[in-house]
């Protein structure tokens, strides 16, 4: 009897390129919101040290006697990865904010016909506040 | 095998309706469609339905204006219950659902339309078609009714005693495209045949490819005659290279029609001296052909349709969807160009011979729709007037078959006492025959006088052994060459210009296709979704149908309606108040003649002279 | 016959070199030199141009073909050809095999979405000359091909009826003593374009989501869902329980806005925005009987 | 009708609540990152800033109820996307499980954390 054929994954991802903005958008809107909630466990993570930094605890940095809390973070401020990553944060963060918006647009039915023009100035301006906000995050560190 | 009550083959807006209305009347129906039901041509009507809905209009009027369109080769009875029940049965389809443009007020639109005295086409936009469609097929989902769709019906199981009016219709037979496996399905009560139009006949047409008279060829082959086939409509504004009808609203609204010389040939060449470009169909279709033939059509093979002086915005506004069609299907931008346009066939008046409830000669076997023929159109169907007779008369088709009592028909139907034979005309060549040995007749569609089960039985022996032979064979003619021929001979000599050397040089030509069809075989060896299989066989059914249509422009020497004869250009109302009849009688087509029925219920319509 | 026709080549299969003498049809073009249409032929030496097509195909009955490959045909280009004619012709001059759904040839019937260059798209709506060639013809994604360019399109019907495409009221009276219920010219906007629509399947074969859950209603549904909630004539109870249906664990909330039905739609049809209506109206509704 | 209406239909509320609390985090994700990266640096963050601003009751309301929400956003979006992504039955209700344990211990932790910086622990 007749059989059919299923093409599989091919068609799902093999054809990035022939992806429209439509379908870029809600993956990148996904990949930025795992992003955020995974930064958030990580956060809350080490703004606990500020549960030993209440009860006075502190540690050596550089010969001096520093709150654990202040020191941490400090001491994470103090490497380039950080602020790189730093910068990443802000990047997915600001493109989530704004697609969001976009997708808020879209919920309530504003702006339908825009919606692609709508993600690439997404796009263009989460660059934008990214690369106006470099000197901002990178100043006083070494690399 | 599968056993229903009643078995509706095709599932357009004939079928549909048919399919509901057994339902409704208690019968276990199921719907067996070479296409899946939304994808019936019926999706392609744009203009409207006729009903007379409003004050100051009534259905008397409706049937006047039917019957004088009919150029008086309608019957009074199909013509009246038409315009009577056309009403009713669009408001049903209101109340199911169907989306109708509306008014001010909440009431149904309607717009005039060429013939009629009342503006009374109801529409739904410009896709009339594709809502009455879709909120039938809808119904059908409500209601359960099984379809099965993809399946191709091959022939009628009908019982082959001598005469038609004997036998007996106990189903028929079909093939799952998807797998090709040959099935039976056995109809307890009886076979509604509503296949549609056959305008694959001709290779420039606004019917769609699935539209090849397949009920047509069935019924004809298992004995009910086909009726004034040589009606075909011309459309005169379809687009050369697929067909796309180019609504008349662009005449309607001041588009003009230019030759390659771009004179306004209408007028300049005294076509049609008042109305221009508006003038009916027949007579702009047959003015543009002229021009072609005469040297003057662009790339001798069109005119043009131009609509720029309208402007932009009153384009954009009446006319948007044409130039979206002109732009999708013909590349053309109709706010810069002009559009090409040439006439197309459209419509077939006639089809298998019915009375007021869809019955034919054949017991048990009914048809509606396109290809039926009851006859409401007569010598030429006025616009709006083909979607109402597949609700009304699908409608009685299905309750008919239902078993539901309608009264006595006035329509009679078959070879009768009150039939006259053909006798006059010389015929260049036999018809049915292809000059070599065919034997069996009827007995070729499998027929045999046994009960319901055997008939059945023995049809799908008879398919499985026609299909086997066809798929085994391994070389020889391929349809689409033969079908490219038959098109061919049909456009060049019964197009819309017809004289008695071209009819019959058409016949010889099908002929030769018929004799060539003995050596056709399939290529694509599978059984899996095979439209190459599919396609062998409907051109045999185009080969039949053709024929007929050959034949009727043959015999019937006059003009009326949409039919034209060179040496004939006259109405003859004293000969020719008459059907035409066509009926495969074991092979060889008899034709013959039966009286049209001028008496209506109130009053009888005496032919008149046909202007607007 | 001429010599812009370059035969047909099978591409994608040379491992099988016997398949491809098999499958080749270019002996049947040679002979076949009859069955041009005069016309064709004439403008194409007018034109003296040819489109290259590359199609899909695949039969699972016959050898050769089990394994999906692509078949190149070059095809005589006539102004104003469209993809189903350019397949039309390479299936009645070159292979007689080729298999595809087509009807209309008008873009009603909806048989003929075709994964074109990358996109879904009606064949007999789309104009071969707008196109980057080789034109590359693939059945729909997300559907099981059946053969060369015909999917199974089951899966997509019971998506339709699913959502209960007809009108409910129980009381439809005698035919007789019908009445014409009144509906605005307004209320008939409001559900025009959703009523276009045509079963063609582009846009289910589109969305990704679609693509992922099988039992996403897709948005041909929603939008066949739309046109009845929308419509006035149906009253409010049978309006609720058409948003009951929608708003399902499969149903409106899966669609992630991404657009591509709309864009692939044939018909125009804004099926994102009548997807995010729908939502609305389910939040609206639900929030009444907070 | 015989069923009973319930306003709490899954996908739903799950659906406006991810829009609700959308439309909230701009304004306050906005309002946090312009605080700790422009105004205060983050280098420049100390256990004695941050517990300055704790004080204020407001903005350690603010910073709870940002927490409350980013974590439901966050997670309900994660949980939607897997649902999408056609998770069904048992597993999907063991991954609401663990996200849902998660996310209330983030939480619980998070105030637990802001408690301290309040210097109330
Ligand atoms: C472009 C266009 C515009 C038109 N506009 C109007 C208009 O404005 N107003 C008007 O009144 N009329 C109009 N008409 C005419 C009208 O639309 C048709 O006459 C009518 O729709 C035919 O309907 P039907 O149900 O008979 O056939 P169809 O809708 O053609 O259905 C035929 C059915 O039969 C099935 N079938 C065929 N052969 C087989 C087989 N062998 N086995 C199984 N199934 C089979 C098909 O699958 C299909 O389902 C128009 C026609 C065209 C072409
Ligand atoms: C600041 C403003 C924010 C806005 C406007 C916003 C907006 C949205 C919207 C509208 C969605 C739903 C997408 C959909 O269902 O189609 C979403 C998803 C999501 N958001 Fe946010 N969000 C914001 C902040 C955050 C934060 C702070 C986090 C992390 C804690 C986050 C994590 C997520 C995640 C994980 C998803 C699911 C992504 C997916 O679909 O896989 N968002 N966001
Ligand atoms: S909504 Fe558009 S794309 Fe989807 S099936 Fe209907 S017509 Fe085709
Ligand atoms: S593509 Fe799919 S995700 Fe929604 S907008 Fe269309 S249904
Ligand atoms: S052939 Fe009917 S939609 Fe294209």
């Amino acid at each position: 009897m007749s059989q059919s054929y299923n093409r599989g994954l091919v068609e799902d991802f093999g054809r990035w390129k022939e992806f429209s903005a439509g379908m870029w958008a809600w993956i990148f809107h996904k990949f930025t919101g795992w992003v955020l909630i995974g930064y958030l466990f990580t956060h809350i993570a080490v703004l606990s040290t500020s549960i030993g930094g209440a009860q006075g605890e502190t540690t050596m940095v550089g010969g001096e006697e520093l709150n654990v809390y202040t020191a941490t973070l400090q001491g994470l401020e103090g490497l380039f990865l950080i602020r790189l990553l730093e910068v990443g944060l802000l990047a997915v963060a600001v493109f989530h904010i704004l697609n969001g918006l976009r997708l808020l647009m879209v919920d309530l039915g504003v702006g339908l016909e825009a919606q692609d023009k709508s993600f690439y100035a997404s796009l263009v301006l989460t660059g934008a506040i990214t690369v106006a906000s470099v000197p901002t995050f990178l100043t006083g560190v070494t690399i | 095998m599968y056993e229903h009550d009643v078995i509706v083959v095709g599932a357009g807006g004939a079928g549909l309706r048919a399919a509901i209305a057994a339902h409704e009347a208690g019968a276990d129906v199921a719907m067996v469609s070479k296409l899946h039901p939304v994808r019936s041509h019926t999706g392609a009507a744009e203009g409207g339905i006729n009903a007379a809905l409003q004050e100051g209009d009534d259905w008397e009027l409706h049937a006047y204006d039917t019957m004088k369109g009919s150029d008086y080769l309608g019957d009074a009875p199909a013509v009246e219950t038409l315009a009577k029940n056309s009403p009713e049965e669009t408001i049903n389809l209101e109340h199911w659902g169907m989306p109708f443009s509306r008014e001010e007020d909440g009431t149904v639109s309607q717009r005039p339309f060429g013939g009629l005295s009342y503006p009374r086409t109801t529409y739904a936009g410009a896709e009339t078609g594709h809502h009455l469609l879709h909120t039938m097929y809808e119904q059908v989902v409500k209601r359960g009714i099984q379809v099965y769709d993809e399946w191709y019906v091959m022939n009628l199981a009908t019982t082959d005693e001598a005469d038609p009016n004997d036998r007996e219709c106990h189903g028929v037979v079909a093939y799952d495209v998807q797998s090709g496996n040959i099935e039976g399905f056995k109809a307890n009560q009886g076979v509604v045949l509503a296949t549609g139009g056959p305008g694959q006949a001709f290779d420039h047409t606004t019917n769609a490819v699935s539209c090849t008279g397949d009920g047509h060829a069935m019924a004809y082959r298992a004995g009910a005659p086909l009726e004034d086939m040589e009606f075909i409509q011309f459309h005169p504004t379809s687009l050369p290279s697929t067909g796309v009808l180019i609504s008349e609203g662009v005449r309607g609204e001041g588009g003009i029609l230019y030759n390659s010389e771009g004179e306004r040939f209408m007028f300049e060449h005294g076509y049609a001296n008042n109305s221009g470009e508006l003038a009916s169909r027949d007579v702009v279709a047959r003015a543009e052909l002229t021009e072609v033939d005469e040297g003057r059509g662009v790339e001798d093979e069109y005119v043009h349709l131009d609509m720029r002086h309208l402007g932009e915005e009153r384009i954009m506004d009446r006319l948007e969807n044409i130039l979206h069609l002109a732009e999708d299907f013909e590349g053309v931008d109709g706010l810069v160009e002009p559009m090409p346009v040439k006439p197309g066939q459209h419509y077939a008046m006639g089809g298998i011979e019915v009375d007021e409830n869809g019955q034919t000669c054949v017991n048990g076997l009914y048809a509606a729709g396109e290809c039926a023929c009851v006859s409401v159109h007569g010598g030429n169907r006025l616009g709006g007037n083909a979607l109402p007779e597949l609700i009304v008369f699908g409608k009685r088709a299905g309750r008919h078959a239902a078993g539901e009592d309608l009264g006595d028909p006035e329509i009679r139907t078959g070879y009768g006492d009150d039939v006259e034979d053909e006798t006059e005309t010389d015929l260049p060549v036999t018809p049915g025959d292809a000059g070599v040995d065919t034997s069996g007749g009827v007995a070729a569609d499998g027929g045999v006088t046994a009960d319901a089960e055997g008939v059945l039985e023995r049809t799908v022996e008879t398919a499985r052994q026609r299909v086997d032979r066809l798929m085994d064979k391994e070389d020889g003619v391929q349809h689409a060459e033969i079908r490219a021929k038959l098109q061919k001979a049909m456009t060049d000599y019964v197009n819309v210009f017809r004289t008695e050397e071209g009819v019959k040089k058409a016949l010889r030509l099908i002929r030769e296709c018929r004799q060539e069809y003995q050596d056709v075989y399939v290529d694509d060896p599978s059984r899996t979704f095979n439209t190459d299989l599919q396609q062998t066989i409907e051109t045999r059914n185009l080969i039949d149908v053709a024929e007929t249509i050959a034949l009727g422009a043959l015999v019937r020497d006059e003009f009326r309606g949409a039919h034209w004869r060179k040496e004939h250009q006259e109405r003859k109302d004293e000969e020719w108040l008459k059907h035409t009849l066509i009926s495969w009688d074991d092979g060889e087509p008899s034709i013959f003649y039966r009286p049209v029925i001028l008496e209506g219920e109130n009053k009888t319509y005496e032919p008149k002279e046909r202007s607007y | 016959m001429s010599t812009q026709q370059a035969e047909p080549e099978s591409q994608e299969a040379p491992e099988d070199p016997a398949m491809k003498g098999a499958e080749s049809p270019a002996a049947d073009e040679q002979t076949g030199g009859g069955m041009v249409d005069d016309h064709a032929e004439k403008r194409a030496e007018l034109e003296g141009e040819t489109v290259h097509i590359k199609v899909f195909r695949y039969d699972p009955e016959v050898e050769g073909k089990q394994e999906p490959r692509f078949d190149d045909f070059h095809v005589p280009f006539e102004k104003g050809m469209t993809v189903l004619d350019a397949v039309m012709y390479a299936r009645d001059e070159y292979d007689s095999s080729l298999t595809f759904r087509h009807s209309c040839r008008q873009a009603v019937c909806g048989s003929d979405a075709f994964f074109v260059n990358g996109k879904q798209r009606l064949g007999c709506k789309t104009q071969i000359s707008d196109l980057e060639q080789p034109v590359r013809i693939e059945p729909l994604p997300h559907q099981e091909v059946v053969k060369d360019l015909v999917v199974d399109m089951d899966h997509f019907y019971d998506q339709m009826h699913t959502v209960e495409p007809y009108f409910q009221d129980e009381d439809t009276p005698a035919t007789e003593d019908l009445e014409e219920q009144r509906q605005t010219p307004e209320n008939r906007e409001k559900i025009k374009m959703s009523s276009r629509c045509i079963w063609c399947g582009a846009c289910m074969s589109s969305c990704n989501i679609a693509a992922g859950d099988n039992e996403y209603l897709g948005p041909a549904a929603i939008n066949k869902a739309y046109k009845f909630a929308m419509d006035d004539r149906e009253d409010e109870q049978i309006k609720e329980h058409r948003l009951r249906i929608l708003e399902q664990e499969h149903g409106v909330w899966r669609c992630q806005t991404q657009f591509s039905c709309t864009e692939v739609c044939p018909k125009d049809i804004p099926l994102t925005e009548h997807i995010q209506e729908l939502k609305r109206e389910a939040v609206k509704k639900n929030l009444k009987f907070w | 009708m015989a069923e009973r209406y319930s306003s709490f239909t899954p996908g739903g509320t799950g659906w406006f609540l991810q829009r609700i609390t959308a439309a909230f985090l701009v304004v306050v994700l906005a309002f946090h990152f312009f605080l700790l990266h422009f105004v205060n640096h983050a280098y420049e963050v100390t256990f004695m800033g941050t517990q300055t601003r704790m004080q204020n009751v407001g903005y350690f309301l603010t910073m709870v109820l940002f927490l409350i929400t980013a974590t439901f956003h966050g997670v309900n979006g994660v949980y939607n996307a897997l649902v999408n992504q056609g998770l069904e039955g048992g597993r999907k209700k063991a991954v609401l499980a663990v996200l849902t344990l998660a996310s209330v211990a983030l939480v619980a932790q998070g105030i637990y954390v802001a408690l301290a910086m309040r210097g109330m622990i």
